[in-house]
């Protein structure tokens, strides 16, 4: 029997580290703040005093270096969590990732596994504007060799971090700076596992595809579509790389319809990528075009009414979804 | 700084009061207001660095550009910018010096050549050599200050940038302001080698460090660097010691040092410690610098009026100036 | 009277640059190797000792440091070119890019444009392997603030480059290593605006849409259906951001059909915008889902036989084409 | 060195000869095969430069670890990969190191702990670091050696990776490789400070620079450092001073530097002069270096044999690996 507790988002992934570095010797942190300060989000808070600046690493200001760092203690038989403070920040460590991270598996013929974890920030929301309200998860998506998670509940910020640390590739977490706060039930010990997308509500008539921190703006937005009698099935792709493209292509198959929300700049964003797919895979079975609800073209601004506007938002979505209904008119 | 106080002359000294005061008053009041909620997002204070921005910014002249940081509110105001536009800025207002979309973090001036505001640490650096080389190829010889924290030198922009600016002699004058701490990180643990000076010397870099708390230190430290800018064309690295006697951002418990550090740093303030000297040498009064500080808080009060008077930009703008619009 | 001179592609681009010049005493060009060395791909050759080191300035392996000086160069009044070797170095560059070049005028509330222009080699097809194959010119195209174009003719490569400089924002032109030697007439003084795609061959049939380095083999395909019967339209992209929606979308209403062509890694790259909004926008005059094309899922191998298994080739994109007129049948 | 070359012993002399020869012969037979489109993409010779890898790689042990560049044949040979292994790899054939996926630039073997072949300038040296972290968490003392050009340095993620080794005490011995050009750019035009020992202290890191084209010179030095790093397992910065005889790739015209030099360069070829040392001293005759010669020649013939023999992979195996299969 696995006994239920309430917990943040935030605590639930301290949690998850302090439970794997106690399980596993070979587990440590590194990155900006994690010790002393007790990270910028109050993430690891607690894990230098249990245990000790070896496996609590405060790194200086040198993203490139310290997650290429990560990159060669997993070579070398460790299984680093480095955190990039926020996506921002992570593309002065891109090369790294696209480079080092990604392809030495491949191009070494297969002679070497990669057990690295990178945990990072993402999105907007907070009136940080346009340096620090980046939603580049998507770009990290288009890479292959590494895999992509972005977990939109308590129960995944709990429970993807140990599957992600067995797992011998390296593997990226993008926590949304909205979720930190949020607060749910999660039982103890449950598993979860890293490569299939969830359906976070079921419903018959529109499938609202998304992930990480849109996650609550969709499942909000389904809830305002039932008093148009529309009953929106709510798919969270929790893995951005490789998609599991079945979950939300069955879904569609059923509803017939789709709308994709992502934070991500529309063009170019991963919401088309998932309207890509749908087109190839599910085309004959919809009865509208797939919608997409993203951000604005534009670097976020900082007053709130601007930074609202910029960001997808509950009714934008659900005009989206009615407007499928629209069109099936046709 | 040998020279005697009394040579600098009253007023003078007083206009180095006043623009610390300007800034220490401003960010007390931004303090409330976020507290308020006026403002938002990240907001970092400068209190207790208000003689680094005072003195260098005191050398430079209008042809001059600056590039700065995060932590730039004291620089865009001694740069020349009005306190309500930077107000205005700090509320999201139209009326602000970055028309609202920026905020704290990303004050621009186009006619003070103020150019940011950067919320990437080392960002600035590389738009700094930028401006230097513009000079250069344009035969024009101002000089470009760039500032920047302790902590950007750990990145490899820093390195870069230092490289790039001595082997081309660019005019860049590099200000660090070393306040020994980049959020929590101490320099002892992000740099092996924490003197400063050093650094800049492995790139044949000529450099000074200056006690950044005495505000006619960082005056006459700043004036032969900047002078030497303006006249060889050659950069110059200067390091500033300072302290920020208030957290890293609004969000920072401050874990990280202790409270009697932070008082042992507060007796040497560069508004007290200065007036104490003036005072001494009887150069100012208490009534002087009272009447300052009143003119100073109404200065402050009005900003404040004048960005809550302020619009808010139109939803339907959120995307001009993506791009430059066809005139 | 326009005269018509052959070409090659490198010399087209070494012609515009030459011309810009001499034409503006703002315009000078910075980059790794490009003054002594002649350019990696010779395109700088000879610049040198026509303009001197002031305007054509070897800079030291600094992506980062030098890009984010044209930057700044361009914020002072200036015209820089600035070569970054290839797109695979400009990943250590990306942050000047997206944080700064991209930001600044919005951010700043208009006040600054930054008329800078970043030339850089994308692109596989040389046996160079994973870490220098890479075609991540759809990234850049996701980022609001900047334009990005892709010469795939010589005509484009000649011309391109005079109104990019002219533009007052960031530029980003990307030239594809598989198209250097290519050769072409040119009329002197031809003018080409950056701001749409154009219709490389007429069809009516089917759509071809794709850009730079695989625009030579959506010409070859569409050579080779014409023995199906099948006559197929090709548009090149030209502007990858913002992208002349308009113009493949009008091309796909009239064929009703369309294969995108990208040799970006398929997931997420270019090619899932493309078909994310014909989806939208033109999903009711379909008469077969949008197909792509894209490099496979992989970090590129060294090996000839492998390298042209994980790109886009004449073949695949026939077969793509073909099965359209197969779907619709159902 | 002032030690005396008999006293190193006949035996050590010819294996050093033998080791540079192998190096220069399996790479003169590359270009050729180049030249007959058996091996493409690009090809960095590190002819000229063989005495380096030799000397270094003889002073490290089978638990070492080692982080190469694209010039890294030399190293990879040396450490102990087959030369079959290599030019398979070059060939790109399924025998090869790495599978034949790497080809020239991405040298991988497990068994040697070669980690590569890294084709991006500078990317090598975070990976080191990596290594010797998790090598000191492990409580287990190998050496990580870390092997770039001096064209590295310019790059931020140089600057990074030294503050970091030297702030956590990382047992990394880094070898730049100056052969005075990165592509076409000499060091001049590419550093400000140019002796390169005192970026090293700048870091607080401990440096010795050494006679490249020396071969027991290199071998000293390298014992030194790497025995500095294996004992107190903290970094080491050496320089090695050599010089590429060949054009930096197949690619290159070689506009950027007179042929006078490189003749002038040449006189100090590693294995011409050291063979001329060994003679002067007794310790090898023409017979005995053309009998190592005949050895070698043989070897590579074999290894093209090899190669000549091996295996495409096949087109279904495109993407095996590019994430790790269960087993
Ligand atoms: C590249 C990058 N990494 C991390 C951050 C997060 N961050 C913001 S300010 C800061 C500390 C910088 O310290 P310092 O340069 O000393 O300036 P100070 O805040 O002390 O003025 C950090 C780590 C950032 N903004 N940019
Ligand atoms: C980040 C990066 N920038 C540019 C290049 C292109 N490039 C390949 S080798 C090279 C020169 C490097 O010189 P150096 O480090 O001195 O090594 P050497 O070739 O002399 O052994 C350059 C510029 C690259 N591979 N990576
Ligand atoms: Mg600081
Ligand atoms: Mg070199």
């Amino acid at each position: 029997m696995n006994a239920a507790r309430k917990l943040t988002y935030r605590d639930a992934l301290r949690e998850a580290m302090r439970e794997a570095m106690q399980r596993d010797g070979r587990v440590f942190v590194m990155g900006e703040d994690v010790g002393r300060y007790g990270g910028t989000y109050a993430v690891t808070k607690g894990l230098l005093e249990e245990f000790g600046a070896e496996r609590v690493r405060d790194t200086p200001l040198s993203e490139l270096a310290f997650v290429g760092t990560g990159i060669g203690a997993a070579l070398g038989g460790m299984r680093p969590i480095v955190e990039v403070m926020t996506v921002n920040f992570s593309l002065l460590a891109l090369d790294q990732i696209v480079n080092n991270a990604a392809t030495i598996r491949h191009m070494s013929g297969g002679q070497f596994s990669i057990p690295l974890v990178i945990r990072m920030t993402t999105g907007a929301g907070r009136q940080l504007a346009a340096q620090h309200s980046h939603s580049l998860e998507g770009w990290y998506a288009h890479v292959p060799g590494i895999k992509v998670l972005a977990p939109a509940t308590v129960e995944d910020a709990r429970g993807m971090l140990w599957p992600a640390l067995e797992d011998p590739d390296p593997v990226l977490i993008f926590e949304h700076a909205q979720l930190f706060g949020v607060t749910a039930e999660v039982s103890e010990g449950a598993v979860v596992d890293i490569r299939h997308a969830k359906v976070a509500r079921e419903g018959a008539n529109v499938t609202l595809i998304t992930y990480g921190g849109m996650l609550p703006k969709a499942l909000q937005a389904a809830q305002e579509l039932v008093a148009d009698g529309i009953e929106a099935e709510v798919i969270d792709l929790r893995v951005l790389r490789p998609l599991d493209s079945e979950s939300f292509l069955a879904s569609v198959r059923k509803t017939r319809r789709a709308v994709v929300i992502d934070e991500g700049w529309r063009s170019g964003s991963l919401s088309a990528e998932i309207s890509a797919r749908i087109m190839e895979q599910a085309f004959f079975d919809l009865d509208a075009p797939v919608a997409r609800v993203c951000s604005e073209e534009v670097p976020i601004p900082y007053p709130k009414h601007l930074e609202d506007a910029a960001l997808p938002q509950v009714d934008k979505i659900v005009a989206a979804a009615r407007a499928l209904f629209g069109a099936a008119a046709q | 700084m040998s020279r005697g106080i009394a040579s600098y002359g009253r007023e003078f000294c007083l206009r180095l009061v006043r623009n610390m005061l300007r800034i220490r008053r401003m960010e007390e009041r931004c303090a409330q207001l976020y507290g308020e909620g006026k403002i938002r997002g990240f907001l970092h204070l400068y209190i207790g660095e208000e003689a680094v921005a005072t003195g260098v910014m005191a050398n430079l002249r209008a042809e001059d550009a600056v590039v700065a940081t995060y932590r730039e509110h004291g620089h865009a105001l001694l740069r020349g910018i009005s306190m309500n536009a930077i107000m205005a800025e700090m509320f999201g207002k139209r009326e602000g010096c970055s028309r609202g979309r920026g905020g704290s973090m990303h004050l621009f001036d186009a006619a003070t050549r103020f150019y940011g505001g950067n919320a990437i640490v080392g960002g600035g650096l590389p738009i700094a050599l930028g401006l230097a080389l513009a000079h250069r190829l344009q035969s024009i010889r101002p000089v470009t200050a760039c500032v920047f924290g302790e902590g950007a030198i750990a990145e490899g922009v820093f390195h870069e940038s230092m490289n790039l600016a001595a082997l081309w002699q660019l005019p860049v004058l590099f200000c660090c302001e070393n306040n020994l701490y980049a959020m929590g990180t101490a320099l002892a643990r992000s740099e092996s080698q924490t003197d400063l000076a050093k650094k800049a010397s492995s790139y044949n870099m000529t450099s000074a460090s200056v006690d950044g708390m005495d505000v006619l230190a960082v005056y006459e430290t700043a004036k032969s660097a900047s002078a030497y800018v303006r006249e060889t064309g050659k950069p110059y690295f200067l390091e500033l010691q300072t302290y920020r006697f208030r957290a890293h951002s609004m969000f920072d418990p401050e874990l990280y040092r202790d409270k009697a550090e932070v008082e042992e740093w507060k007796k040497r303030g560069p508004i007290h410690n200065f007036t104490q000297q003036l005072k001494r040498a009887g150069l100012m009064s208490e009534e002087d610098f009272l009447a300052i500080d009143h003119e100073v808080l109404a200065e402050v009060e009005a900003s404040v009026a004048f960005a809550e008077a302020g619009q808010w930009e139109p939803v339907e703008d959120l995307t001009r100036d993506v791009y430059t619009e066809a005139t």
